[in-house]
């Protein structure tokens, strides 16, 4: 029996069969809410968290984390993992502000794009494995940053422009959550409707197959870097904004919740798999329920055993591999 | 003769990672104004062992193809537990020290349960559980402190002498005897004693086996009729009891608790290093524990180095971060000996 | 050391923390001396900072001519590497270990070791939990208890009200501290006072987000308290268009440069400095007790304070230098004199 | 058939309706099956037709939805392999079930090690991995050496060994020659037979029919998850098997070959090519519309031949010429660029030519993504439109393109690995064993496409295991020995003699 004409829709972007942790993700943020509403409700008696204003603010926050989380996935879509996020970040945070002037946020991509051109050209042609070869490009990193901010008195201060796009509002809207969206869509974009994308997919289950599919998967793997790379540029550069300057350690907060927004999202952490839409609702879980955490006044301790439980509970419901009988 | 081929061919991994550690350590002794005395051989067993603990609690996971994100947390969470046992009467401090154990590896059984029975991932179920894991640990000591049996604190971070002088062993350490081994540092001797006692038994059994046959091929393990179950069970055990171990000492090196977060993501990565390092596949399969421990032996004596030269201390960092890329990068060197590429992807 | 009793030596820049605090005495040895600086974690400014000022003091022609060889390792936040560098230090036959301890406790083994080797161990800034070493700090407690102080003051009748406090980093010995002498003043006051507390970790985009959380639920405090990333909480605020209410603070450069600008429009705040500048104390206590010096056991070091209305552009603050530094480095009453400016524009002029 | 002559004392293990579904797919339904002691019992069918999940229920691995196992006439259920493998039932699985990393030795004894004091004896281990390996003819496989280091055909006789070593009551090989030289085959074969002597079962699935005559005792055939017959071998014309099996009649087995050309215009030459110690400075031309066998006994570089020609291996040295033009290929991608036009179907479709867990769709288009996209992005309809052209002309059976590739059962598999090439629109087509596991009316479908390939004009190299294809289909072949070709076969010399003579190397009794 041949195949009939499908829907063109789901032929062509269809990525596997599961909705299921979008679906789950979604409803978990409005169990996040209406947790934190109650607490609110209880102790101030407002509903602040189903304000827009809230909700707006939580988004712009969240854009930092989203940048991040989108240039995550397409490594980890690879079956690869960027552990030099958070000195990238820095990096291009610092190298952004140092610069200044209308050069400012290229330079800051410019050097995200570096860091993740050295990851790429590490992992794909001297198949370093990219858990070990990113964690000694971050420590590099941080001592570039190190050596810089002590030798050079570098300038910190982040421009007018790096400032309108972390906290600027046009309509209401913050301008970081446009940010976000265009990274978005970019990268929704790549993933399902270009050759690069699919080949990230292809090269994520099976790279063997992808190569001699006569897929250049090394430039594809180099690419993927290189974009993860640039996008923690751009995050940098837009919480150097947010801040108003750029300091060290600003990355340290965003790698391991960026890993979990993608995994929550429904994306395989050993590639192959996964769904942007999951990595969107991941990103604004993880930061509704740290801002809920925070609201609160969960101490560390209990903020880090609900954190835990959130991702392992969130994979049991949906995530479970399938089992390996043959 | 062949087979002495075929085995070293099959060690080149570890036996490079032996011949750079010997390299090194022998560099700076050399450089050191007490080089080759025991004191310097006591504070760098003391400074190694930790670490070479939480790099073999690494191993294990790896081998089986997974990677486990919570030994630092684990070691972190036996470190408080420790810190609230390790006192009183010997037979107190005794259990405690079963406790602490006991502990580490019933939180490796939990990541081996997760895994096994939840189906997840095992660097995502740890990156998970050792969140929580940290989250009991903080809440066990919010902030750092403990009290630990002074005699017992010294004795296990001096040499094998202290250990007799204090507890009265071997006429006080004096007995003839007892002399040609009395200034073997005491982790040293811990060390030693958890490769040969615990892990070589345990690579030689059949669950031990089945380890290195799932890092190998799952399915194909499966098909074998392997206990894989119970392997990966057994091997996240094993990694949260070595990881144990090395909370305990932790505390007995420091006399207290601390659930210091940004130590136990420390103490994760460099396992991680250390087990690349020491010649351990991270897709699983080959290598053994004993690479781990010159791993960490290794990242160890490079900073040591840095005590002896001269370096601007900012710059430190770079060097640091180099000298780490360049070490983790050895394996690269495979690849320009690869002349098919399809052998590249695995 | 010898324990002995008091007066120490050179009141004026060591002074005691407290009235019954114990004194110690080492034998008197011949420079120059072989000093060693053992820092944790490396990758903040103020730890730069502090590693800059530690240089810049050891080249000062007086204290350079005492030292013959000088040393500074960053072991990161792993203790157990940071206890092998002082114990390393101390087989390598240094007279002087000066560190930052990357945990209050756990220290015996090097302090025993130092003890029996004859080496002075100086732990500042993060001190230990022991009376057995010569340590070198800010009473946490106290700026904990100036925090509560200040909103008081600046409340004057009022006696309820909601006030945000943004704390450090979970764990850490200062956190608590600071939390502890602030919670302590708040409580003797008698009013009625609702504290939110959230976890800023001394850091600035931290503090800021959960500022801006904090503010968004409850809308409006009548004081703020933030231990570090006081520039972040503070742009949180004026963001959230939140009136500028009484605040304590931290010594960034930025905050200072916010507060003479803001000052007016209500942030009534005080600056107070946990100071990188305090390294150069350290090394100079251990410098006189190698000289032979009567040391108090525990030495206090001024906490310097500043309020909105004593700010002063290119004094004690520097509208021309970045955010990130901590403008308190200078010690007058221990002749320790390198200002933030010289130390973090020495290799490079880069002004805005 | 089957339930009629039933033997309470002679059926050792004894299926009754046993169904299996997938999903929607029924694998197996309502198979009553029985094989019997001291016979040689060989199950025959299509692609798909569920021989694989036959044993795979009887080894354990799957567990049936109905029916019933009966061994010796007790009720059994074994809920894993190991369960079966206690009760005497080993198999040798399709997909290979070694452990790369493991040694030999350790391989071997992998489900029951010797051990002393508790821990697995090395020495022991070692001996008992000596002892098996010479019992197959494989003295020459050292027991120490990783498994990942040895050829396929080597690889499948440790697992011959391996399965032998639990001292088997009924032995199950599914597809286990399919990688084996006919040497290789014959050891086995010798084996087996006196296994069966010894009163063991043995039940084996291969898509061989020489070899099915060759061992067989009783032979079933399965269609559609369904029981057709048993009989004994022999009872059965081969016409009337293949009948049984597809459902309707074949007629050739290959197709004609066209008459050779006079002069072919050479589509790609080499000259003194040559790679490592594993190709020497070979010589070889191909024409266009000519399809040119490799023979040879297992790893002579025949692999490597069609691997360097595609870009996979370093350090290749000697003259390629494609179309006229001198070509340097260094990776897949240059290989299939245009003006090269190469495709290479590879050995192991599950690791090197199939996505597994990604869509049919995915998997067809991945090598033609740069000729449908437009600008940056993949034309979605133009995609389509190729994936239903791949399917209808591979005639491969999916129930929706947006399936994972894996619930294809081997032989579509194989084909999906074919279409996906055939859309790049290959000049140059090179073929690594590519009937291995497929069934006699795939194989026939594969066969006449590549003949029709080369009648358009289209070059084809094509490596495979099994002679008669080479005889078949081939319009020249070259046998390959010890990385030369020792000779080259043209028109009625291409017979299996001189195959064989040839790739032994035996130049004298050639002819
Ligand atoms: N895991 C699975 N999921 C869905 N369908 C499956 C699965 N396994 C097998 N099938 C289907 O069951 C049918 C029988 O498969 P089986 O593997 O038993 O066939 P086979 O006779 O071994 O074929 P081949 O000779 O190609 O190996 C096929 O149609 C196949 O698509
Ligand atoms: N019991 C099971 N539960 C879930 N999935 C299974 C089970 N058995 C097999 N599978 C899955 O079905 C897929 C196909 O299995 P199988 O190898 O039996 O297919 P097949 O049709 O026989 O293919 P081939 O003929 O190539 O062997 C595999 O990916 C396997 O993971
Ligand atoms: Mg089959
Ligand atoms: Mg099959």
């Amino acid at each position: 029996m041949t195949s009939l004409p499908q829907d063109p829709a789901s032929s062509r972007f269809k990525l596997g069969e599961d909705d299921k942790p979008i679906v789950m993700s979604a409803g978990f943020i409005l169990v996040i809410l209406a947790v934190g509403t109650i607490y609110t409700l209880y102790t101030q008696g407002t509903a602040t968290l189903l304000s827009p204003e809230y909700l707006l603010q939580q988004l712009q926050v969240g854009a930092f984390l989203g940048i991040v989380a989108a240039g995550m996935m397409l490594v980890i879509l690879l079956g690869h993992i960027d552990l030099s996020i958070p000195w990238t970040i820095a990096a291009g945070a610092m190298m952004a502000t140092t610069v200044g002037g209308p050069m400012a946020i290229p330079v800051g991509l410019g050097v995200g794009l570096i860091v993740g051109l050295v990851n790429g050209l590490g992992v794909a042609y001297l198949r370093i494995p990219s858990m070990i070869f990113t964690l000694g490009v971050n420590a590099v990193m941080r001592g570039l940053m190190v050596a810089h901010t002590g030798g050079f008195a570098p300038q910190t201060a982040a421009t007018d422009l790096m400032q309108y796009l972390a906290v600027g509002k046009i309509l209401g809207i913050p301008v970081a959550l446009m940010v976000w969206a265009v990274v978005s869509i970019a990268v929704m974009l790549l993933l399902q409707r270009t050759a690069v994308g699919k080949s990230i997919y292809a090269i994520g289950n099976k790279e063997a197959a992808a190569y001699l599919a006569g897929v250049p998967t090394k430039r594809v793997i180099v690419t993927a870097f290189c974009l993860c790379g640039m996008l923690a540029g751009l995050s940098g550069t837009l919480l150097a904004g947010y801040s108003t300057k750029a300091y060290q350690g600003m990355g340290d907060a965003y790698l391991l919740p960026a890993i979990a927004a993608v995994v929550i999202g429904g994306t395989h952490i050993l590639g192959g798999r996964g769904r942007y839409l999951g990595t969107l609702i991941g990103v604004i879980l993880i930061v509704l329920l740290n801002s809920v955490l925070s609201i609160m006044q969960m101490p560390e301790s209990g903020r880090q055993i609900i954190y835990g439980t959130v991702i392992i509970v969130m994979l049991l419901v949906y995530g479970r591999g399938r089992k390996v009988t043959s | 003769m062949n087979d002495i081929r075929v085995r070293l061919s099959q060690n080149a991994a570890l036996l490079t990672a032996i011949a750079i550690f010997i390299l090194s350590y022998v560099f700076y002794n050399m450089n050191h104004p007490r080089g080759f005395s025991v004191a310097v051989l006591i504070q760098n067993s003391n400074e190694v062992f930790t670490l070479a603990m939480v790099a073999m609690a690494q191993t294990v996971p790896v081998l089986m193809g997974g990677l486990d994100l919570s030994v630092g947390a684990i070691m972190t969470l036996v470190n408080t537990i420790a810190s609230h046992l390790l006192n009183g009467s010997p037979l107190q401090i005794a259990l405690g020290m079963v406790i602490s154990l006991a502990a580490g590896a019933a939180c490796g059984f939990v990541n081996g349960c997760i895994v096994v029975y939840g189906r997840i991932q095992p660097i995502i179920a740890t990156l998970a559980t050792g969140a929580i894991f940290l989250g009991l640990a903080l809440f066990l000591r919010p902030s750092p402190g403990g009290n630990v049996d002074d005699d017992l604190s010294w004795a296990a971070t001096n040499d094998l002498y202290e250990i007799a002088a204090t507890y009265g062993y071997a006429q006080n350490g004096e007995a003839a005897w007892f002399q040609p081994i009395s200034w073997i540092p005491v982790p040293l001797v811990l060390l030693v004693l958890v490769a040969v006692l615990v892990w070589l038994p345990f690579a030689r059994s059949v669950t031990g086996r089945t380890v290195y046959a799932v890092g190998s091929g799952e399915g194909a393990a499966y098909m074998s009729g392997l206990p894989i179950d119970r392997a990966k069970i057994a091997a996240f055990t094993l990694g949260g009891f070595f990881a144990g171990i090395g909370g305990l000492y932790l505390t007995l090196q420091t006399s207290s608790g601390n659930a210091d977060i940004p130590q136990a993501g420390a103490y994760t990565l460099n396992s991680i290093a250390a087990v690349v390092i020491g010649g351990t596949s991270l897709l699983g399969g080959v290598g053994t524990a004993i690479g781990s421990i010159f791993g960490a032996l290794i990242l160890r004596t490079i900073s040591f180095n840095f005590r002896i030269f001269e370096i601007d201390p900012l710059m430190q960092p770079l060097f640091e971060g180099v000298v780490l890329l360049a070490a983790v990068s050895l394996g690269a060197f495979r690849v320009l000996r690869v002349k098919n590429t399809l052998e590249l992807f695995r | 050391p010898n324990k002995v009793s008091g007066p120490g030596f050179d009141a004026g820049c060591f002074a005691p923390w407290t009235d019954d605090i114990g004194y110690f005495q080492w034998d008197k040895r011949e420079g120059p001396h072989k000093i060693a600086i053992v820092n944790g974690f490396v990758g903040n400014t103020w730890r730069i900072q502090m590693i800059q000022t530690a240089k810049a003091y050891a080249a000062q022609p007086e204290i350079a001519s005492q030292i013959e060889e000088f040393k500074v390792v960053s072991t990161g936040t792993d203790v157990a590497a940071q206890l092998g560098a002082i114990e390393d230090f101390i087989n390598q036959g240094y007279d002087a270990i000066v560190t930052i301890a990357v945990s209050p406790e756990g220290f015996d083994r090097v302090i025993r070791l130092a003890d029996r080797n004859d080496v002075v161990l100086v732990p500042f800034d993060n001190v230990l939990d022991t009376d057995k070493v010569m340590q070198v700090n800010k009473d946490q407690l106290e700026m904990g208890r100036m925090y509560g102080r200040w909103l008081l003051e600046q409340f004057g009748d009022k006696s309820e009200g909601k006030i945000l406090e943004v704390r450090g980093l979970p764990g850490n010995s200062v956190d608590r501290d600071r939390n502890i002498g602030f919670h302590e003043v708040m409580d003797a006051s008698g009013g009625n006072w609702d504290i939110v507390e959230v976890v800023g970790n001394w850091d600035d985009g931290t503090a800021q987000k959960v500022t801006a959380d904090a503010i968004a639920v409850h809308s409006q405090f009548d004081g703020v308290v933030v231990q570090g990333g006081t520039t972040g909480a503070v742009r949180a605020m004026l963001d959230a268009g939140h009136p500028m209410v009484p605040l304590a603070g931290e010594a960034e450069n930025g905050f200072r440069k916010i507060l003479a600008e803001e000052a007016d429009n209500g942030l009534k705040a005080i600056s107070i400095g946990q100071s990188p500048g305090m390294v150069s104390v350290a090394m100079k206590a251990a410098l006189a007790a190698l000289d032979g010096q009567v040391m108090p056991q525990l030495i206090s070091i001024p906490i310097p304070a500043t309020r909105y209305d004593e700010l002063e552009a290119g004094k004690n603050y520097w509208p021309d230098l970045t955010d990130n530094f901590f403008t308190v480095n200078e010690f007058p009453a221990c002749g320790v004199n390198i200002t933030a400016r010289e130390i973090m524009t020495n290799d490079a002029e880069n002004l805005e | 058939m089957s339930t009629a002559q039933r033997d309470p004392i002679q059926a050792h293990v004894q299926l009754t309706g046993v169904t299996k579904r997938y999903g929607g797919v029924t694998a197996l339904d309502n198979v009553d099956f029985e094989c019997e002691l001291g016979s040689v019992h060989a199950v025959l069918g299509e692609n798909g037709a569920g021989k694989s999940t036959l044993i795979k229920i009887m080894s354990g691995v799957v567990q049936p939805d109905e029916g019933e196992i009966r061994l010796n006439g007790t009720p059994v259920s074994f809920s894993h392999p190991a369960a079966a493998n206690a009760q005497g039932i080993v198999c040798i699985f399709q997909e290979l079930s070694l452990l790369s990393d493991l040694s030999v030795a350790d391989n071997i004894s992998i489900a029951d090690p010797p051990r002393r004091f508790g821990l697995i004896d090395g020495k022991a281990q070692r001996r008992r991995a000596e002892e098996l390996l010479a019992r197959i003819g494989c003295e020459d496989v050292n027991p120490m050496s990783r498994v990942r280091d040895l050829p396929l055909s080597r690889r499948q006789m440790v697992e011959i060994a391996k399965a032998l070593a639990k001292n088997p009551n009924v032995l199950i090989l599914d597809e286990a020659t399919s990688a084996l030289t006919a040497a290789d085959v014959e050891t086995v074969f010798d084996i087996l037979r006196r296994l069966r002597d010894d009163g063991i079962s043995i039940l084996t699935i291969s898509h061989r029919m020489h070899e099915i005559e060759a061992i067989a005792d009783k032979c079933s055939v399965f269609r559609n998850g369904r029981h057709i017959e048993t009989f004994q071998q022999g009872a059965r014309s081969e016409g009337e098997i293949v009948q049984m099996m597809i459902g309707r009649e074949i007629t050739a087995h290959f197709p004609p070959k066209p008459p050779p050309p006079d002069a072919p215009k050479p589509m790609l030459q080499l000259e003194k090519y040559s790679w490592e110690d594993k190709l020497k400075s070979i010589d070889l031309s191909v024409g266009a519309g000519e399809i040119v066998g490799l023979g040879g006994l297992d790893g002579q570089g025949q692999k490597e031949l069609l691997l360097g020609l595609f870009g996979v291996l370093k350090g290749t040295s000697g003259q390629v010429t494609v179309q006229g033009k001198a070509v340097d290929i260094n990776s897949p991608q240059d290989a299939k660029r245009a003006g090269v036009d190469l495709a290479l179907i590879p050995e192991d479709r599950k690791t090197e030519g199939l996505m597994l867990p990604m869509s049919i769709a995915d998997n067809l288009t991945i090598a033609s993504l740069k000729r449908l996209s437009r600008g940056i992005f993949v034309d979605g309809d133009a995609l389509t439109a190729a994936v239903e052209d791949g399917i209808q002309r591979m005639q491969i059976k999916v129930g929706s393109n947006s399936d994972p590739v894996s619930t294809l059962s081997g032989g579509n598999q194989q084909k999906v690995v074919i279409a996906k090439w055939l859309m790049t629109d290959p000049k140059i087509i090179l073929l690594n064993d590519p009937t291995r596991g497929i069934d006699v009316g795939t194989k026939q479908e594969i066969y006449r496409l590549l003949r029709n390939l080369a009648e358009t004009g289209a070059s084809i190299i094509y490596y495979s295991t099994d002679y008669e294809e080479l005889i078949g289909c081939c319009d020249r072949v070259a046998v390959m020995y010890d990385g030369e070709i020792v000779r080259e076969l043209q028109g009625d010399e291409i017979n299996e003699r001189n195959i064989i003579a040839s790739a032994l190397k035996m130049d004298e009794a050639a002819e």
